[in-house]
């Protein structure tokens, strides 16, 4: 009885009770939740493209992250403003993701171009594990500060506490997911990547190189890994853990659908609101820490009802 | 010359359907089982026990198990870990509970208890497939990770750390810390022997072929008659059986204690899903072969790079890191099915080898 | 063929294993063989870089100093673990027998590896020493015969944290109707003081909370919500890794007083606070030696290695928490190894005979000034019987502006009654689990 | 209609100088007023036809007209919206799948669905699944009963084997074959079934002269020699028209003829059908 009260009416009494507690978690769901569709974006936008379910995207969030604060460290003796060298660092980072795309489209891509997904899957774990070499070997293992010089402050609006960096990612996420839908509508190079989606073979017969899309859909997910990074690891340093932000990532991608974006934004602030609400109200019953299944069984039980994810595509089973 | 079959007639059905129709390949399997029972037992040591051949056995057993539900019946699953941690925390309050009952039961029946666990994680394979189900069998692996670390009845009320208590075989301690290394080594042999046969009986019959059926086009499967569900969970049934003997044998045997969070985290079930699949989906020799590449591998790296070239540490296992990667995507480029399908062309080479013309 | 090639690795790596296990018995060794298990690589690397440092830095010095130990140099064999208890295990196995006289003592640095290496260790006769983690109830010594836990269990610091709060509220009497939360890893390891907290909280009336959060602790925006909500007075802290960092910061952000916070040991480096820039002022954390480099052995240290280029990290780094913590296993193991030798009067010493010398390990004010560590620690006596060595704890605060850590309180005593008892009721329980007759202690 | 009847020799099923010595019993199957959509989408509009036991019914119609949708109805993988199905003295509104098959009722698929991890001997020994009976235990042990039972099934899959000549693909993995000789091993494994009635779905799509010869006789021979009743949606006019005893024809979902090949050839709204005659 005393269980059930926990279970069943507590909870929402406390919502209640607590108006300003209650807004905080949802608004801090929704902020974690950005930042999971942060992570999530790079999984659709290399899934969506080239069908390819990219294990390596929380590593080369590390890797971008990792690359930013090395560079960072070398400009620093220069004496140049700090602004400057931000900025340097950060088209440093994208050239070389977009390198890494290139090198990663020529090594492990094409010589496995018409494999079977689960092949393609396993590749991108082999990449995961010679990127994590990499960035360890390069630039330490160290935990690195990372500072660009993003707000780090707290707002306190009634009470409610809000975090500046927080904001800056939903800002950051916001804007990311603009552009990318003004790049898929809009440019040529766009449509060209929903055709592949949509269609290799016809992608193929109206003359779309395979090669070049998979290099610029690798390099888009390589920027959005370094958006992710660089939000993930302001907080937390730079380390090897930010690349275990993947596994955030996961139930936000098949609650959402793996190809879509609006799906991976809704997902994550789902699985955001949901997962805070769960652990926070209905504490009293299980004690903490149920975050990460939670994700995932939400995921779960929303699938059983719609198997293809919330945006996904609609399933259709012919003989 | 070597992998000639020519003269080697099959006279009936039976002789057709035996488990090595190749008269080398069972010489080859008599000379591996040979020394696996009548050298290694007299040689082993500690290291070779308990950094070589126990990871090597355990983890092939815990392949083997999830070979047969992707491998053979096509479903992903990401929660081997939480199921071998099933199997360990099963075993462990099974032994605790019945100090006299026998450890081959024992294990025996938290392989049951982690078959049912998997009946029950399985049953969304129903409607969802691939990758989502692959995602979701996460669920599992979270939420059975999380309930042996919260829930002290699961470690009888002490440290979430749980140790295995000693336990003996006709009359040798088989687990525990005075066990010896080639009683520890046999025992584990002796499941591995045991249920790589029936392994291999299920999947050349009825229900290997059944499996198969689902994985390669469930739709026309079913209209022959093979029940979707039933089978899945069928397949679900047997794998999770097989990988709660391997979590239990861990826990028993390899480790003597696990702490759920550490010993059956998610890189558990990615290190078996990632042996089978360079060992080779759907073939009982690629779970072994996956395992040994997966478990042997870094330990050789590292005894190369560190004992042979005499590198630091640290430099060593990330270069290691960066080897086992770079194999992994260099075999999936060779062959994308993996080291058994390599395995089978070159003794289809070995046929001819050395006058290829 | 490149499954012969794969053959001969593995066949190299037979050939290297086997030649390890040959004990041979000359008169007099050429090294003795400590093994080092670190983790140099992982999600816990950040951590585990300084103490593997140390460890190392502290032998090399006497190496290069002294020519090792009693004129026989000590030959330190890192092996990695990334933290993972299953290549620990491999790392125990692989350099057991190394060397002539075998390893000496063996520093797990993990919960689960010390788990996993106990029973192994107490076999092999080698001497395990989990310098402020591992199993608290090993400090009982006739239980656990090779298990070392100085200079203070998981449970003695949650003791000792309480009286440190007590001393900040007025006395014990004030805990009453106060409210102490404590944010864990969730793992063996972070639930370790629950038990000791739990059994305070009765008996000091103070209200206990507890906030678990999962490994590796990235996101732990709910755990903070909780700490809004529940406003405990003081927060103490059981983490470990990024969970350290993420905490501090997410601390900061709902503006918890920093002066109230207290970290574990483990939670309390130079690392942890760091990303959290200024907003990590007066954070507190306990610890069982004194942070900073103003110790003439980290001056050896310096003249000796890092001078000649032979340092194993940056040398800006000596003197860092970790660093002084793997230096203080060094410094303990060394010290049992003389002892050994002095005990049983032959530099042919092996692992069982280490043991006696941990177990006659007595370090005063003199001692450390003959290590040339004065000030470095108080006291700590280890016994047969008492494997913790009953050290003293004290609390350190961080300041950002210095870039240091200071002690802020005394040397604590913890509460030697009530952890005793948890001890002897633990290992009691352990004894008669693994039919473990307690030996004698005289 | 009700009692049996023999269809002369050389009318229309056999080749000439060939004896038709088959026995067309009563209906076997039959279909009632059935309607299958798809969202908006009607691909199937009421339609009834029966099947009579030994006999060859075609199927035909243009593109799109529903006949696949059909044969998927008649094993119960579509659900109509409504209508019923008779078979096996019952009647449902839809089949179950397990239902169709256990009670003899094998297909094939017009784009080919066989198991293309396994070989050829293994996917036809699928078709004998529902005639193993040995349960668990006894696989796991395989020796003894499940080994018996194992070996007469692959008796009787080898006769298969032997009918359709593909005894030298035993061991070949299905993936491997050239289209003609999937489509063939489909046919067998539908065949190991001892199906009462066999569904082909295009059978002889995309295959040559040649093949399309040898497809036809194995057709005849199933149903000459076992006696199995063929429904058969065919593009291949000549060979409906040769091999059917009768036809349906079926046009955006609906029925518009049925009847014997020559019928059916006679019928305007099928020629309309067929030279596309726009609809109103």
């Amino acid at each position: 009885m005393e269980f059930l009260h926990a279970l069943l009416i507590q909870p929402f009494a406390d919502m209640v009770m607590e108006p300003a507690f209650f807004i905080e978690t949802l608004v801090k769901g929704l902020m974690a939740g950005v930042l999971y569709s942060l992570v999530a974006l790079g999984f659709v936008l290399i899934f969506k493209a080239s069908g390819v379910f990219n294990f390596a995207q929380g590593v080369m969030a590390l890797f971008a992250a990792l690359t930013l604060t090395g560079l960072m460290e070398l400009l620093e003796p220069s004496g140049m403003p700090k602004a400057l060298i931000v900025i340097l660092a950060i088209a440093a980072t994208i050239v070389v993701m977009i390198l890494l795309a290139l090198i990663i489209e020529r090594l492990v891509l094409r010589p496995l171009v018409n494999q079977e997904l689960i092949i393609l899957f396993m590749a991108t774990l082999g990449l995961s594990y010679v990127l994590e070499g990499a960035g360890d070997l390069l630039w330490g293992s160290d935990v690195k500060v990372l500072d660009i010089g993003l707000p780090t402050d707290v707002w306190d609006i009634n009470g409610v506490f809000i975090e500046q960096l927080d904001v800056t990612a939903a800002i950051a996420a916001g804007s990311l997911v603009a552009v990318l839908a003004v790049f898929f509508t809009k440019t040529r190079i766009g449509r060209a990547l929903r055709a592949v989606a949509d269609d290799h073979q016809a992608a193929l017969s109206v003359g779309i190189s395979l090669q070049q899309i998979w290099v610029i859909v690798w390099s888009v997910a390589g920027i959005v890994a370094l958006v992710a990074g660089i939000m993930w690891g302001s907080k937390s340093g730079v380390q090897f853990s930010l690349s275990l932000i993947a596994l955030k990532a996961l139930p936000v991608l098949i609650l959402g659908g793996f190809t879509s974006i609006p799906g991976a934004i809704i997902g994550g602030l789902i699985i955001g609101v949901g997962e805070k609400i769960v652990e926070v109200f209905w504490y009293s019953v299980h004690g903490g820490a149920v975050e990460n299944w939670f994700a995932f069984m939400l995921a779960l039980v929303f699938l059983m009802f719609r198997p293809q994810g919330l945006f996904g595509d609609k399933i259709i089973e012919r003989v | 010359m070597l992998y000639r079959e020519t003269g080697q007639f099959k006279r009936n059905y039976a002789a057709d359907q035996q488990l090595f129709p190749i008269f080398q390949d069972k010489i080859l399997l008599g000379v591996i089982l040979t020394v696996a029972l009548a050298v290694i037992p007299f040689v082993i040591n500690d290291y070779w026990s308990k950094a070589i051949l126990l990871p090597f056995m355990v983890y092939s057993f815990i392949a083997l198990g999830l070979n047969i539900l992707v491998g053979y019946c096509g479903q992903i699953s990401l929660g081997t870990g939480g199921f071998m941690a099933v199997g360990a925390y099963s075993s462990y309050k099974l032994c605790t509970a019945f100090p006299e009952m026998n450890l081959v039961f024992v294990i025996l029946l938290s392989g049951g208890c982690t078959a049912a666990v998997g009946v029950l994680f399985g049953l969304p394979s129903l409607r969802i497939k691939g990758f989502y189900l692959a995602v979701a069998t996460l669920a599992a692996q979270f939420f059975l990770i999380w309930m042996f670390n919260k829930v002290p009845w699961f470690y009888n009320y002490e440290m979430s750390q749980i140790t295995a208590p000693p336990r003996e075989m006709f009359g040798f301690l088989v687990s525990g810390p005075q066990a010896s290394p080639t009683a520890q080594y046999l025992f584990v042999l002796g499941f591995l022997i045991v249920f790589t046969w029936i392994a291999l009986n299920l999947v050349r019959g009825r229900i290997g072929r059944s499996w198969m059926s689902i994985r390669d086009m469930d739709i026309a499967a079913e209209l022959l008659g093979i029940k979707p569900l039933k089978t899945k969970l069928s397949a679900f049934a047997v794998s999770s059986f097989y990988i709660g003997i391997g979590g239990a044998l861990i826990f028993h045997i390899w480790l003597g204690t696990v702490e759920a969070t550490e010993a059956f985290d998610i890189l558990q079930s990615f290190f078996v899903l990632f042996a089978i699949i360079i060992g080779g989906l759907g073939s009982v020799l690629g779970a072994y072969l996956g395992a040994a590449f997966m478990a042997l591998m870094p330990v050789g790296l590292k005894v190369v790079l560190v004992d042979g070239a005499g590198m630091a540490v640290d430099t060593a296992k990330h270069i290691e890191i960066m080897l086992v990667g770079s194999l992994i995507i260099f075999f999936l480029i060779k062959e994308p099915h993996g080291l058994a399908r390599m395995w089978q062309i070159t003794k289809e080479k070995l046929r001819l080898w050395p006058f290829p013309y | 063929m490149k499954l012969t090639r794969l053959a001969l690795a593995l066949g190299v790596a037979g050939l290297f294993a086997s030649t390890a296990d040959v004990p041979s018995a000359q008169a007099k060794y050429d090294a003795f063989t400590v093994p080092s298990l670190v983790y140099r690589t992982g999600a816990y690397a950040p951590n585990g870089i300084p103490v593997a440092n140390g460890f190392l830095d502290y032998f090399n010095m006497l190496n290069e100093r002294d020519g090792g130990i009693e004129g026989i140099k000590v030959n330190v064999l890192e092996c990695e673990t990334a933290y993972n208890t299953k290549q620990a295990v491999e790392c125990y196995e692989n350099t057991k027998n190394e060397g002539q006289s075998g390893a000496l003592a063996i520093n797990p640095r993990s919960t689960g590896a010390t788990y996993a290496l106990i029973p192994k260790t107490t076999e092999d006769k080698i001497p395990l020493l989990t310098l402020g983690y591992g199993r608290t109830s090993a400090a009982n010594g006739k239980v656990f015969p090779y298990i070392f836990n100085p200079p203070g269990t998981y449970w003695s610091q949650a003791t000792v944290f309480i009286k440190y709060i007590a001393q900040q509220e007025g006395g014990m009497e004030n805990l009453k109707g106060k409210k102490i939360a404590l944010v864990y890893h969730n793992s063996a390891y972070g639930k370790e003081p629950i038990k000791t907290l739990e059994t305070l909280a009765a008996k000091h009336g103070f209200e206990l909370m507890l906030l678990p959060v999962d490994h590796p602790g990235q996101e732990q925006k709910a755990t903070w919500l909780q700490v809004r909500r529940g406003k405990p007075d003081w927060l103490l802290m059981w983490g470990w890794g990024v969970m350290n960092q993420v905490a501090i910061k997410e601390a900061a952000a709902i503006r918890f007083p920093m002066d109230k916070f207290i970290g574990v040991w483990w939670s309390g480096s130079e690392n942890d606070v760091a990303p959290s820039g200024p907003a990590a002022k007066g954070y507190l954390a306990g610890t069982m030696h004194a942070p900073g480099s103003n110790f003439g052995a980290l001056e050896e240290i310096r003249k000796h290695l890092y001078a000649k280029g032979k340092g194993a990290g940056e040398e800006s780094r000596i003197g860092e928490v970790l660093y002084n913590r793997g230096l203080l296993e060094a410094v303990l193991t060394a010290e049992a190894i003389r002892n050994a030798i002095k005990i049983h009067g032959t530099t042919d010493i092996r692992g069982e005979h280490v043991r006696d010398g941990f177990e006659a390990i007595k370090l005063d004010d003199a001692a450390f000034k003959r290590l040339d560590l004065e000030g470095f620690m108080p006291p700590i006596e280890i016994t047969c019987e008492n494997h913790e060595g009953n050290g003293k704890i004290a609390v350190q605060q961080w300041d950002p502006d210095t870039g240091k850590w200071t002690v802020v309180s005394d040397w604590i005593e913890p509460m030697r009654d009530l952890v005793n008892e948890l001890v002897s009721e633990d290992s009691a329980a352990f004894a008669a689990e693994n039919n473990i007759t307690p030996r004698q202690c005289n | 209609m009700a009692e049996a009847q023999t269809l002369e020799s050389g009318e229309s099923a056999a080749p000439s100088g060939y004896a038709d010595t088959r026995t067309i019993g009563g209906p076997i199957l039959s279909v009632e007023n059935i309607v299958v959509k798809f969202g908006g989408v009607t691909a199937i509009n009421d339609v009834s036809f029966d099947v009579r036991e030994g006999e060859i019914r075609a199927i035909i119609g243009p593109n799109g007209a529903g006949k696949s949708s059909m044969l998927n109805v008649l094993n119960g993988f579509y659900k109509p919206r409504s209508g019923k199905i008779n078979f096996a003295g019952q009647s449902f509104p839809a089949m179950d799948p397990y239902f169709a098959a256990s009670n003899g009722i094998a297909r094939t698929f017009q784009n080919i669905a066989l198991f293309r991890g396994m070989s050829t001997l293994d996917n036809l020994m699928t078709g004998r699944m529902l005639k193993m009976k040995r349960n668990f235990f006894w696989q796991c042990l395989y020796f003894g009963p499940a080994q018996k039972e194992e070996l007469e099934n692959r008796a009787h899959v080898e006769r298969v084997i032997d009918f359709l000549e593909i005894a030298a693909l035993r061991r070949t993995p299905v993936g491997r074959l050239p289209y003609g000789l999937q489509k063939r091993v489909e046919l067998g494994r539908a065949l190991a079934m001892d199906p009462k009635i066999l569904l082909l779905d295009e059978p002889m799509a995309g295959m040559n002269v040649e093949e399309k010869e040898d497809m036809s006789r194995f057709i005849i021979d199933v149903n000459e020699e076992f006696g199995t009743t063929v429904i058969l949606i065919e593009h291949d006019m000549g060979v409906v028209m040769d091999l059917s005893d009768r036809v349906v024809v079926l046009d955006y979902g609906s029925k518009i003829a049925d009847g014997t090949p020559d019928e059916v050839r006679a019928n305007q709204d099928v020629i309309d059908a067929y030279l596309g005659v726009s609809h109103d």
